[in-house]
């Protein structure tokens, strides 16, 4: 089985192979040796190839986000199946035409920079929003119309919360 | 010395100063927002009040919450940290009329200060040398204008009672000068109230060092030295040191001397700060004067072995200060390094959850100022910062390395927080050499880069994880569909194996 | 300097060496019997490999295992830490045979110092004042009895193998001394294999003061003052403070003088340290010197600034220690606590488990040097002693009051700690005098004296929490043994009330 | 209800009254004015008539383990039932005669100094525990008579584990 590991744009590919009921894993046709020992709380021993770490491994939907070393990685880790699925879907959402933005973060939505009917360029500030004594602006990651807001001024947001379509 | 003091902040300022009122055998008194009932600081002082809310608005800024408490608990003085309260003249003026001592300077101190135009005004008269560019408002474009060329484009239009940026216009030619100062103007009147601005020439790429100053009420006054404060996101701090590569003996002298001007100029008592820029010529220029404890207030104690919250309550109290003359020499290196509850990943937004497990580094050479621990909520409501971490050492190259280190060993977890930022600007070559400006994080694009050789074990236990997890699930269901003993066994086998 | 190093240790100890290995860019190999695995050290160090076994005999003494992980990780040089094998002279060797470095003295000089009698006869040599005293051996009764009536009584009768208090018998009157010198010498036969006993003057009442010493290759021999270490259980150093009250500039530049000497004689190179006990007439004895780093040497990098395990690697490398001269003044003052796993209230009984929560102090002046992080066991395999607390103040009086603070930060919970213990040797007022003797702890019943004032506010919170479980039990029950609206709402209307 | 807390040889007595439904602590006719939150983890705010402390109490059978500011309580904490019927066993158990000495800790037997049928003193060495590199001698608490030793030199033995029958 293959399993890819992506951090960013960046994807590493690894082999799940079984050999008299034991399992291995491969990359490019290396073996890769390893311990991998829970220490309990989310934390890991991870010896590879005699090199020692200190891992946390919180997983929150498909995203393993990793603490090691000092260094923190959001990893998205997916086997073959998957992966296909989450293409067609994305594929799917992009061809309709209309993009959500959500919010990164909690907060407070002070200001509302565009209208609906608006024509918008890629990476236009949209809305401003409001979190612990910050300003954050939220900038579109692409050009076109604002078709819906779903938010109003002084209204507090959850994370991932839809505030704005755009067309 | 007071017998008991309030403190009117939270977070790891309450705790710090707590701490040495502890070492003191001075009794303390914590103010408490609903969020924060579980803080260390709320545990750590001898007695603990709720100020009955949540908002800043609702609690740590409401003065007059503050001084019932005082007056229930019986405290003698007030110690109001940094932001909040702390540079609010009128709350020092209320505390000192009901018959409390305020830990920090007069009230007039504080208004001159905070006012930046009069400020300028004062320094000139001392001789502190200020940004070029107007002395008071502008009046005319014409006298604008005048000022502009004189002091040479890019210039700053800024607002006479600003801060935080607003009503600050950055004018490069001519040109758009006018439509600039109309912006400013209309910015600084609905952001403060008072449309006032003024023109100071805008220098590119500073350095910013600072002076700790102590002035005692017996008319002792001293410096500290510097903290090079030059390493910033957006005008905000993120690591400080001192000494800075920059000062020599010399150049000390000097700043720390105009230090002590500005500070004598206000009629200062108490712990304050000079900030100075200082331009690519070595040319130094006020900036402003923090009229409180400032967060990097650690690094100046690790090289001068001072207290300098004792030396505040000490002066508030009326006794003479510990020292009595400026620092010339410090013993070793220190660098501070502010963790805040952000996603460095993610521009920097804000990361506020409950921290599940928190393990700080310790060891040689490494002080924390913290204020929260396992189960603490880093809430939306207040400043994302949580943590301070000094790092001391003989050299500046191994403090330096012993930041770094005790960075890779904090563990912190439910939040994302701006450790793995700090070490790579803390092993930045341009860093480790101490050729930076205030600019530095923006111009340094490769701080953001992924270490891919890391990021390539963190793939690889993640895959790892992945795998096993889903074993685990098999596993789970096998036992679920049936208890046959054929399958368990089967089962036990395989996870012997592994 | 060294690429890669192995640490034969574990616990505390293991993680001070790689973390100054890590500020230096010098790889570490752990090695960790089975019980460790989950040691903060093991993940701290770059490499790590089992020792496969529980006990210390099967693990971290087995110096045939150290080797082959020396070999296959590819270790250039070896730390002993202290205890284990750190003073095994056929350890250095056998490391120094296989071509590996040993990060300490020469095998010649472990030997030398740890044979009694030996090290004794160099001193008396050297011209480095002993306890009064036999030079070699007993060999008849009578020479004994003439040897005891010219130093006078009290007399040690010592094991010249010895240590641990193994084969040692205090005498007190010519009638017992036959007698005992019998029966230490059956006793350091069985224990040492070697029935050897000498006599020295058994000295009351004495203070207990070490110098650290450090010799480069280059012929370079330092002392970088001294440390008290008078505050002990049953031989066993609980508190460690530098400077010592006792010593002034004169006292210590002669001590100094006579370690340096000491060191000298025999031909000692790297970190060491010269122990003296000091009598109520302030004259000083050589009492024996440890080859190796000390559980106490942060208290000495404190107030000098240095970190000694990096003068360690600088000279097994071959390298100049960072001083070339000894250390004549200090940097404020240092305290170090040991914090054990033991029950003050049981007679020090050793409390085994595992820790639960571990939220270790910080702030102004504290350093902490653990080896345990939540979820750790502490183990009956070895040694109890859990972390070490270290405060630094300008003044002694300071330090106290920063330790105390510190100490009372303190959570621990799962097992039992000297912790309550060290706050009550603190707060005594002998202790704050200076004026203490290594009975101190046996001598002050009032450090085992329950504060009632505390006690109190204990058995407050205690009956306060037996009757909040006992009014949930009744809720349990009530909603267990029903679900009929009307008890349940009841059952809230209860639980809103409160 | 009464509340009997004990360290020691120290007993505090607490009144715990009821008025209109509502539970107040009383002291010798004092009433006590306590805030008590718990903060997960067995941590607890506790602030006493203003003065704020942070507790940990850990609960073994019926004795409370108390953390506070630095220092360490074992309480037992009885009602008047509890405490009348441990008096009644106490009495019971003395007057039969027979004394169990456990061992405080666990460890390894390494010497047992007494032989069934030896007559012994308050405070007489009975067997040596080694714990943690130390060697520590168990005493007798009262004189009597070995009856029995459960025990062999060599022997691993739990907290609380029966050593020795004294009668």
């Amino acid at each position: 089985m293959k399993i890819f590991s992506s951090i960013r744009d960046k994807v590493w590919k690894f082999d799940q192979i079984e050999q008299n009921g034991t399992q291995f894993l491969y990359e490019k046709n290396d073996q890769i040796h390893y311990e991998f020992k829970s220490l309990g709380n989310n934390r890991f021993v991870f010896i590879l190839n005699g090199h020692s770490h200190l891992v946390h491994i919180i997983k929150e939907n498909s995203i393993y986000h990793i603490h090691l070393d000092g260094d923190y990685f959001a990893v998205r880790v997916e086997n073959e199946q998957t992966r296909e699925l989450r293409a067609l879907v994305e594929h799917a959402t992009q061809s309709s035409g209309e993009r959500i933005v959500c919010a990164p973060i909690p907060g407070l939505i002070t200001k509302i920079k565009v209208n609906e009917g608006d024509k918008i360029q890629h990476s236009e500030g949209l809305v401003i929003l409001e979190a612990m004594k910050m300003e954050n602006e939220i900038k579109s990651e692409s050009g076109g119309i604002i078709k819906k807001i779903l938010v109003k001024e002084g209204m507090p947001v959850d994370k991932d919360q839809e505030l704005i379509v755009i067309g | 010395m007071f017998k008991k003091i309030l403190i009117a902040n939270r977070g790891e300022i309450a705790l710090r100063i707590a701490r040495t009122c502890r070492d003191l055998g001075i009794k303390t008194v914590a103010v408490f927002s609903d969020l924060d009932l579980k803080a260390p600081y709320v545990h750590f002082c001898d007695e603990a009040y709720s100020l009955q809310g949540k908002t800043s608005l609702d609690t740590y800024l409401r003065s007059d919450k503050i001084i019932d408490i005082c007056k229930k608990s019986g405290a003698e003085a007030v110690h109001p940290g940094y932001g909040f309260l702390a540079e609010n003249a009128d709350f020092a003026r209320n505390i000192v009329d009901n018959g409390i001592s305020f830990v920090g300077p007069p009230p007039e101190a504080i208004e001159l200060m905070g006012n930046k135009t009069a400020a300028r005004k004062r320094m000139i008269k001392a001789g502190v040398p200020v940004v070029p560019g107007t002395e008071t408002a502008i009046r005319s474009k014409k006298a604008a204008s005048k000022i502009a060329e004189s002091v040479g484009y890019p210039i700053l239009v800024k607002a006479a009672a600003g801060g935080g940026g607003k009503g600050m216009r950055l004018v490069d030619k001519a040109d758009d000068l006018d439509f600039s100062i109309e912006a400013a103007q209309r910015e600084a009147g609905a952001a403060f109230g008072n449309s006032d601005v003024y023109i100071e020439k805008f220098l590119e790429k500073p350095r910013h060092i600072e002076f700790q100053i102590l002035a005692d009420t017996k008319g002792n006054i001293i410096h500290l030295g510097e903290r090079e404060c030059s390493i910033q996101r957006r005008h905000q701090k993120v690591i400080e040191e001192s000494p800075s590569v920059l000062l020599d003996r010399e150049l000390r002298s000097q700043m720390g001397e105009a230090a002590i001007k500005a500070a004598e100029a206000c009629g200062y008592q108490n712990a304050g700060t000079i900030e100075f820029l200082v331009d690519k010529n070595r040319k130094y220029y006020f900036l402003e004067m923090n009229t409180r404890l400032q967060v990097e207030h650690p690094v100046t104690e690790m090289v001068t072995g001072l207290d300098i919250v004792k030396d505040q309550l000490l002066i508030a109290s009326g006794q003479e200060m510990t020292l009595n003359k400026s620092v010339e020499c410090f013993w070793g290196h220190a660098i501070e390094c502010r963790i805040y509850a952000e996603n460095p990943d993610n521009n920097f937004a804000p990361s506020p959850g409950i921290i599940h497990h928190i393990a700080p580094p310790s060891g040689p050479g490494i002080r924390e100022d913290s204020g929260v621990t396992a189960g603490n909520e880093i809430s939306l409501y207040y400043d994302p910062m949580i943590s301070k971490l000094i790092a001391w050492a003989p050299t500046r190259n191994e403090a330096i390395e012993r930041m770094v280190r005790a960075l890779g060993e904090y563990e912190l977890q439910g939040i994302h927080s701006t450790i793995p930022f700090l070490i790579k600007v803390l092993q930045h070559k341009r860093f480790i050499k101490g050729d930076f400006t205030t600019n530095f994080i923006a111009e340094e694009e490769s701080l953001f880069r992924m270490n891919e050789k890391r990021g390539r074990v963190a793939a690889l236990a993640a895959a790892i994880y992945f795998e096993q997890e889903k074993n685990k699930k098999k596993f789970q269901s096998n036992a679920e569909n049936t208890s046959s003993n054929w399958k368990l066994s089967k089962r036990k086998k395989v996870l012997d194996r592994r």
